[in-house]
């Protein structure tokens, strides 16, 4: 039975505490997703039925905290459609499943002169990994610059394409202008230059549906704790013949296979990637996440958070002085604004002082806002448990931020 | 010198004045005013050597130590930042630097308010409190 | 009012499960230990009521939920009596601790012809990252072998120290054999030599006191999984002039200060090193699991696992055809043996049958192995929860799988 | 050749046989039972390139392919798994290769007992089906 998104809300006990006093408005959900309880759950019965360390025991606990575990990884290779388990690996989160990439295939294939291509839509968990790469291997960074609307050129981006490119990053939806960039097209144009690509899905994963096999892109970054997930997961889905291709990452516990003084051999995929005892119980929790977006329907979702959206473009939009930055043709999920007059920083405490969380500053994407020439934005960002009542607290709010600055 | 209340009563003071005070926004809102009302910082004075490292907002002080006591203006482009020296102002500004060096301000602990900027990693309060103990102290060094 | 150490069981739900229609006996403790519900319940309510990203934002969920990570910094440096919680650097575990430093200490200060020590004594986690740092930058990875009792030969180590040392790497407690090694002395002779020096605390943070100015090694590593702490949790001591002098690990979010694309400047210690979004959760799990085991006195803790291991050798000797590995000066709550004629596996599997978690195999210790020219052990180790009943059914178990097997 | 049980006949009088056993611990006896009544395999076969890739113990197979059956001997040095090797041995030796390489062995589920052994990470149980299987498939090439 396909679940009713209305239903959603009264799943996440956190929704229903107070803040100074005052109902919690949740709007910083591109930061961070709340839980619904039965991933808190997942996470108790971990630790009170089955917890032992995994793989390499044999006892009851053991085999049953393995099969937990590896049942989330063909769960989540079913979630975006992985071709094999073999091609998930679990990390902290996107910005280690971007490190990891760009520490192996930097060591494996970037050599001097050869240059990587991010654009300037991405997080810095998306383009600090690749610059200090490139310092490294004295290869050169380059970034595909966005437009007045927030969205990236996509003619340009194919100009910069080039014998000499290695590895193009680009995110699936920014986490600063919420701009869904049109990521097939994206990859077609980075394959027919004979290019592998990397996308940063962490905004995206928990909005749209994911097929890594139809986008065909080489690797792919996201959290689980922007999915609705425990904090402390993460994955990098990579295509196979590549993650064959690369060195391990981190080395130590499951991912060894053979050790002596003179001589290291790795583990198959995907433990050659996992160094250490894996956080299990969360990665356990990442699976009743899925299986929590797993009880809506993927095309309801997206539809009810996109009129969501719009709803509170709408209102924002009403609302004097206020501008609301980049103009995509599509948008997901985060509205980022600043009033004339008024420092995001004031506005997300003074919203905070009713109830209503935001988050203020650069939202980890300095190249965006010194492309905007400004300091920061205020941003809301949606989930599938907001509601019209959370964007008319916001659009309240602001008004009365303004008279209370302003009179 | 007129006889200046110590830096405890002032604080006193201000916790009395937002206890009257309803809710947090209330709070907020007598925090902005006290920030409009105080004594306006020469504009040429706020150059970036004068800004303090680690807030989120710009802040600007001017300090000087006179007769053993720490002297300052100072401003934010902030609203909430500008109430809060506001608050500093009115507590620290003139007071004997030993007595600034020494304050432990647990007092904007009670105000409540103010933690939004002073658990902010060496940012806000924790910056500009910082800032101004180091002001008071080379002030006892000379 | 200090809490007694009999009563500790009562805080562990899973250890009132049973297996296989019997009572659990959790003897698998050293590879990771059961969390009270203290620290369960930690989570649930930090999800339940405060869950947000940390440091940038500042919504009032925000902010309390940066202060309790923080406060969780602080904790974890006063249980090891830090002096500054600048030097307390959160990962996901031991493994991870020892990769940074691998990683960050080979690129500042390694070159080829230097040389890197290791013991033989050493989990595979503080072994191989060291053995590929030294391959990468064509130094030389040195073993420093263990006697017949299983501890460090000392006069060698330091006949091995020369100019050429970079670092010393060695654990407090092995995983496999038990020993503790002469931390103090270790570290002394270390320095003597002008050497740095990590230790992995894995396998003795649980079991006694630590107080890092006093052994004053460089370098801590040690898991929150094996501290009754969440899966996920790790951490780093470093002394602050080294971290200082050490570059980034990992790239993204919080660690960064400036952006450009020619520039990146690091945030300050402890930032520099937490890449990402933190666990916050598991860390304040970790919090947790320190409040709880601050409830002890850790001399009488101390005492009752002493005499909880020495009950445990005396049964276990008392069996005939069982080996006990390695007889060090002093060991910790870990009990490695075989049997004459039975695999170890053989008899994990069997014991499991009875209910008997204990490890078999390698323990991600294949040096130690090779010494011993054993392809492994049954690994029964200790916990503050375990009692003299769970040794009893233990050696009541090995002797009726010997009955099972030998008639 | 004489008229063998069907896969499916044996492996359902193998959980007959386990059904009868009261606890996990008799189960294993039984196993280890099987496994030490087991034909012995020639010690002389016992060599590398006849050990099974991913088995925590050392597990040598010979196969052999005969009119389109598959015949072999086998061996461990863990009485566990030479019990279950004992149970492939009953299923699967004399076998139709055809048969072999399409028998689902879901009834090791059934048995619950091999949970141990067939979760292990490319390790025992799999691994070993898996090598038998893979002989079925050449067999059935030439
Ligand atoms: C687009 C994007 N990329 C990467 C990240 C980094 O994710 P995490 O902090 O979970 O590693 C984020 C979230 O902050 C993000 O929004
Ligand atoms: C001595 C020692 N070092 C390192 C590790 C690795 O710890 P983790 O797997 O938590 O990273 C372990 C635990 O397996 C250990 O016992």
């Amino acid at each position: 039975m396909i679940k009713d998104i209305l239903t959603a809300r009264a799943d996440f006990p956190i929704l229903s505490q107070t803040v100074n006093d005052l109902p919690l408005v949740y709007l910083d959900n591109a930061a961070t997703t709340q839980k619904p309880q039965s991933v808190i759950d997942a996470i108790s019965r971990y630790y009170t039925t089955l917890n032992a360390n995994i793989h390499r025991g044999n006892h009851t606990l053991a085999v049953y905290a393995t099969q937990a575990y590896e049942g989330v990884r063909k769960k989540v290779a079913e979630y975006i459609n992985a071709p094999s388990t073999n091609e998930i690996i679990f990390t902290r989160g996107t910005t280690e499943s971007i490190n990891l990439v760009a520490h192996s295939f930097g060591e494996a294939f970037v050599k001097p002169g050869d240059e990587i291509l991010v654009s300037q839509l991405e997080h810095h968990s998306n383009y600090v990994p690749w610059l200090l790469m490139c310092k490294k291997r004295q290869a050169t960074f380059r970034v595909v610059p966005f437009d007045e609307n927030g969205e990236l050129n996509l003619e340009i981006f194919k100009s910069m394409l080039n014998e000499k490119t290695r590895l193009v990053a680009v995110n699936h939806v920014s986490n600063s202008l919420g701009t869904v960039n049109p990521i097939r097209q994206i990859v077609q144009i980075a394959h027919a230059a004979g290019v592998p690509i990397l996308v940063d899905a962490a905004q995206s994963i928990q909005h749209m549906p994911h097929n890594v096999q139809e986008i065909d892109a080489d690797f792919y970054a996201f959290s689980g704790h922007k999915m609705y997930a425990p904090m402390g997961t993460g994955v990098l889905f990579g295509k196979e013949t590549w993650l064959e291709k690369l060195p391990p990452y981190q080395a130590g516990g499951e991912m060894i296979d053979h050790v002596s003084p003179e001589e290291v051999t790795f583990n198959i995929l995907p433990y050659k990637f996992e160094a250490g005892t894996p956080n299990v119980a969360d990665v356990i929790g990442l699976g009743a996440a899925i299986d929590y977006i797993n009880q809506f329907d993927f095309a309801d979702l997206q539809a009810y958070e996109e009129e969501l959206l719009n709803y509170g473009l709408s209102l924002l939009k009403d609302i004097e002085g206020l501008n609301i930055y980049g103009n995509p043709t599509h948008r997901s999920a985060i509205i980022p604004f600043n009033v004339d007059g008024i420092q995001h920083y004031d506005m997300g405490v003074l919203l905070d002082a009713r109830g209503i969380a935001v988050r203020t500053g650069q939202h980890c994407t300095q190249p965006i806002m010194d492309a905007l020439h400004i300091s920061g934005t205020v941003r809301a960002s949606l989930a599938l448990y907001n509601t019209h009542e959370d964007l008319d607290a916001l659009a309240q709010g602001i008004r009365r931020v303004i008279r209370m600055i302003r009179r | 010198m007129t006889e200046k209340a110590t830096i405890k009563e002032i604080e006193q003071e201000l916790i009395d004045d937002f206890n009257l005070l309803d809710n947090w926004e209330e709070k907020y809102e007598y925090l902005i005013e006290l920030g409009q009302d105080m004594p306006r910082m020469d504009p040429t004075l706020k150059t970036d050597d004068r800004l303090v490292q680690g807030c989120q907002s710009s802040v600007w002080f001017d300090i000087h130590c006179q007769e053993g006591r720490l002297l300052f203006s100072a401003d934010s482009d902030s609203v909430v930042v500008k109430g809060m020296v506001a608050v500093l102002n009115q507590t620290l500004n003139g007071q004997p630097a030993e007595d600034v060096l020494q304050a432990n301000l647990d007092f904007f602990e009670t105000l409540g308010l103010w933690r939004h900027i002073s658990s902010q990693r060496s940012n806000g309060l924790t910056a500009m409190v910082g800032h101004l103990k180091q002001a008071a102290a080379e002030c006892l060094d000379k």
